[in-house]
């Protein structure tokens, strides 16, 4: 049996199929009294199996959706794009690998796609920061908007990170300001801007290349405003509090549908999308070019309009006008 | 809860309040003291008062209420708040600790105030504006659907009217209790940011202590001219959070307002005494011409 | 002297050529032979011509002509040059260690061309483009008036006929013998940089070796996608005046191409032999549609 | 006496001038023989300062521009603006204040002021990198410039610099890039633009603020594509040859009125406007008010389009159009 990554939650699920390749590997000629049970194991696992994934909560999602099998940016940016050019560089700084700009073609479509890049392995994941973007990668992200709209190209962005990266050198170089620079010039560019929330939706870091005309979310994917953790830690001083701060703060796509925030809700595989990662990209890739066929007739001063009476509606208020 | 409701609810206060039209000083009780945090001096109330809550020991900025700080930027009597109903509702009926409910009637009445940030119609300098001023002490002035949408409006009726805004900030960031509605307020107040800067309308911000996170990171620091109070912490991640990221201790002054002037992130660190000249100032340049 | 008349004075030169309209690979005779200054090994000119100047041992990029540069990246037979006769006057009548005027007519004849860069009208992946390519030989392809005006005229023909910018440079700075008619060549250049970019027309460019102040400080870095050659110098001040500033040796690798991609300078660096389609591909996207 | 910098070509004048003090401590009562030559002297001081300051050479005036005591930016904003407010930062790695930008108010009229900033003394001047600008310094620049646009403010920069500052970290933080930048945006911003050089005019890194509507020079100041020492030490292999190359490079204030350049000279008193800050500030004054005045009226799009045409111009070339 090949190790792989298990969840929290698939713990006793897995500890079953181990049991399982173990009794196979006995002989059962040899051992007929086993084969009943062997019969009994895999119909209890596929019972489980059910019971494990049929309807995930909260925070399995969150656990599903930082898998470390779970395909990422890098993976649909190859398996849904050709012509890539990637644009390096805040040409002030520095290159920042956590995020990734690239001229790329999707289906046809000439685009500007941006993405939170995580690692495959260690090694990656180290150049990379986890995914956890520093100020010049927000700022190569803005270069990216403005060549976009300077050239009429749609802006299609991947989500998936844990959030902004909080370290001294970021907030040295301006963290909060490279990440509402890039919330005005996104919220302001008139070309088609479609996000699509793959896995991590962290905060601000999120934020600043995931919001636009339509907001596609896997199903195991989250976006919060903060991690679950976190909020256990400052509301309740326990981290263990995670799974249930994740219930409350509505960050599953399903919630955020409810919201009015997300569009459109891309199902997974049983167990999540790296159970069979071609044909969840096979699927993102259709919405993607669903949402930009949708979108490509506008006007660009429309484009941006909409976009801002979209974001105008979100939020929901007591009082009103007094 | 309208402007003049919340200042007569505030009458029996000590701070200094604009009531109605007026600027009235509310009496401040003979013999009430504070120590102060920075320089652990006794540090008496009236004095604070007249010092604009700054230590006249050792210059410690104090925090302010929005009256307060209201009072202290607005030409005296100009001032009139809009939207002073929006506040926050519960949208995901969310419980922590406590329920966020129970977290909103608290504040509504410690503070006296429906919301953290008070807008308004006023004058500065003679130039017409949109004041907008934060107030730390309701549920760390986080950012929820209200204060998106207030700030929001800020902007709009800047826009409306060609006025310039004005904001004093101080906030805890997002305020997570209303999720990812609260996230969104960052793009939402960013948006509207954007587009009075579109009309080229001046936009004068003021980072009060602490700024962080959702706030910093969204319309705090998209203004053409960025003050910051002395002290103040200024930044995007909590220096807790930053150190158990980075595993060791941060260095002394890390994300104070001196520490942004020299890196190069605002534009002055202003002391509170010199701040409504110097937002007049400021305005004096970019509200074109000379002053009414 | 007109593209036509280079190209024939060049024709017993051992360089690929683009002779009138027709692409001419000039004869290269057997057995001549250069060491790869990188490498040491030994390159024969022929296998050094089909590699497009690179050696093939260990992809050190030898330095290219103006010629062979438009042969290598513009589509067969479309390149036309223009402003031909432009070239350096000496409006300072300069004498350094040898009078200007010696040193333009050295270089004239050294490099069989008139000045330090040729434009032309031409097409890359069949867009239509302005092609310009600096000749590091012509006195170190330094910016004097000539340089800087067809520089200039290079983005004016583009805004006029609607055409891409695409221009790979070389060049040691500004040309100190031409005074401050050289060096306000740099605002002159960048505010045509600047108009094109207001058309909305795309502007690519290569950074050749090597690249360097009042040029690398003006129009060769306001392109909207920076593209460098492997191991090309680029930077603003020279390693040799930075050691003399800094009383220190440089780390290895400063200011080069790849230096610059880690701090987030330039796009990529590209090898050359890999240029002209990514060149290419660059203006199916910049340019709107598809090739034609 | 007080001790001052004697320049180079003031030494022999200095010399003689030190003498004469010295006599003139002796008691010539005691001494009658003493008071025909101290006549003597005082004569032969006139003759010199008159033919050591009456016509400077290029060399001279290098050197006069760099003269420790000569005003500079912070002496001109504090003496004539008023309601200066200083604007700190480019918003994304720090403040250089190698570069000085302000809101201020020369003579009634409201401005962006931009200035090259060197020190008084060797505190400031290790602070202010002696003038030379690093890449976040243009980039305060560029900013205060977007704001002086976008509020109709005429903009008035100072130049006196060695140059931009020739480091590693310059290198590494795109010199060339903020200095590219500069000259893209001052070439656009639809306000006008008035440049005063008041001492050194050190190539790309005085250029990025030194160019516009109309360039005023100090009599004494230069402006050059490169220093007379660097210079020489590439084309003779000898520093030496400065005071040559100084005048091979037509960097004076007079040249470059010829060469079409600068617009016009102001005076300065004998030996340097060191010897007499107050009127030369008061004729800066007057200067920069009159070409503020003339060019108030014009229309944001043509003020522009008017210092394109300027730009246009420069330059002097042979064949032309073939
Ligand atoms: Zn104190
Ligand atoms: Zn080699």
């Amino acid at each position: 049996m090949t190790r792989r990554y298990v969840m929290e939650f698939e713990r006793p699920l897995a500890e079953l199929e181990t049991k399982l390749e173990e009794l196979r590997r006995l002989d059962l000629a040899q051992n007929p009294e086993l084969v009943h049970e062997v019969d009994e194991l895999t119909a209890e696992i596929e019972r489980l199996r059910e019971s494990t994934y049929g309807t995930l909560s909260a925070w399995e999602k969150v656990q599903v959706s930082r898998h470390p099998d779970r395909p990422k940016t890098q993976d649909y940016i190859e398996t849904l794009c050709t012509d890539v050019i990637e644009l390096h560089g805040d040409r002030a700084f520095g290159d920042d690998e956590a995020i990734v700009a690239a001229l790329a073609t999707i289906g046809g479509v000439r685009t500007v796609v941006l993405g939170h890049r995580k690692g495959k392995d260690t090694r990656e994941n180290i150049k990379r920061n986890f995914g956890m973007v520093h100020p010049e990668g927000f700022r190569k992200a803005i270069r990216a908007m403005h060549l976009a709209e300077r050239f009429g190209l749609p802006i299609v962005t991947f989500i998936d990170t844990p959030g902004a990266y909080p370290g001294i050198e970021a907030e040295e170089r301006g963290q909060a300001w490279a990440i509402a620079e890039a919330l005005s010039v996104l919220s302001g560019v008139q070309v088609p801007v479609v996000c699509v929330g793959i896995g991590e939706g962290g905060s601000g870091g999120a934020l600043a290349i995931g919001f636009g005309d339509r907001l596609i979310m896997l199903e195991n994917s989250y976006y919060s405003v903060i991690s679950p953790e976190a909020c256990a830690s400052i509301l309740h001083k326990d981290a263990g509090k995670a799974a249930e701060m994740a219930g409350c703060l509505a960050l599953t796509a399903e919630d955020l549908v409810e919201l009015g925030i997300v569009d459109e809700v891309v199902p997974e595989p049983l167990g999540g999308a790296h159970r069979d990662p071609g044909a969840v990209m096979s699927a993102v890739r259709e919405r993607v070019l669903g949402a930009l066929g949708a979108l490509a007739a506008a006007e660009p001063a429309a484009i941006a309009e909409r976009r801002y009476e979209r974001l105008r509606r979100i939020g929901v208020i007591a009082g009103d006008v007094g | 809860m309208s402007i003049s409701d919340w200042f007569k609810a505030r009458e029996s206060r000590r701070y200094t309040a604009l009531d109605g039209d007026a600027l009235a000083r509310a009496e401040v009780p003979d013999g009430v003291w504070t120590k102060c945090s920075a320089c652990k001096k006794i540090v008496y109330d009236g004095q604070l008062v007249e010092n604009v809550r700054v230590c006249p020991h050792c210059g410690h900025h104090f925090a302010m209420c929005a009256a307060e700080r209201v009072d202290l930027l607005a030409d005296p009597g100009t001032f009139a708040e809009f939207d002073s109903r929006v506040s926050s509702a519960d949208p995901l009926g969310f419980t922590g600790a406590k329920p966020y409910v129970e977290s909103l009637d608290a504040a509504r009445e410690q503070c006296a105030m429906p919301e953290a940030v008070v807008c308004g119609r006023a004058e500065i300098a003679s130039h017409p504006v949109v004041l907008g001023v934060m107030d730390f002490r309701f549920i760390g002035a986080s950012m929820g659907s209200a204060v998106g949408e207030k700030i929001t409006r800020a902007f709009e009726t800047a826009i409306a009217e060609r006025r310039a805004v004005v904001l004093v900030t101080s906030s805890g960031g997002a305020r997570m209790q209303e999720g990812m509605l609260s996230l969104m307020q960052m793009a939402k107040t960013a948006a509207a940011a954007r587009r009075l800067a579109e009309e080229r309308l001046p936009y004068v911000s003021v980072l009060a202590n602490p700024t962080m996170g959702g706030v910093t990171a969204s319309f705090a620091v998209l203004a053409d001219v960025i003050f910051a109070e002395p002290g103040a912490l200024v930044g995007f991640a909590g220096p807790r959070v930053i150190e158990q990221t980075i595993k060791q201790h941060l260095p002394k002054g890390f994300q104070s307002a001196e520490y942004l002037l020299d890196h190069g992130m605002v534009d002055d660190v202003v002391p509170r005494g010199q701040l409504t000249a110097r937002v007049g100032l400021v305005l004096d340049y970019l509200a074109g011409g000379e002053r009414r």
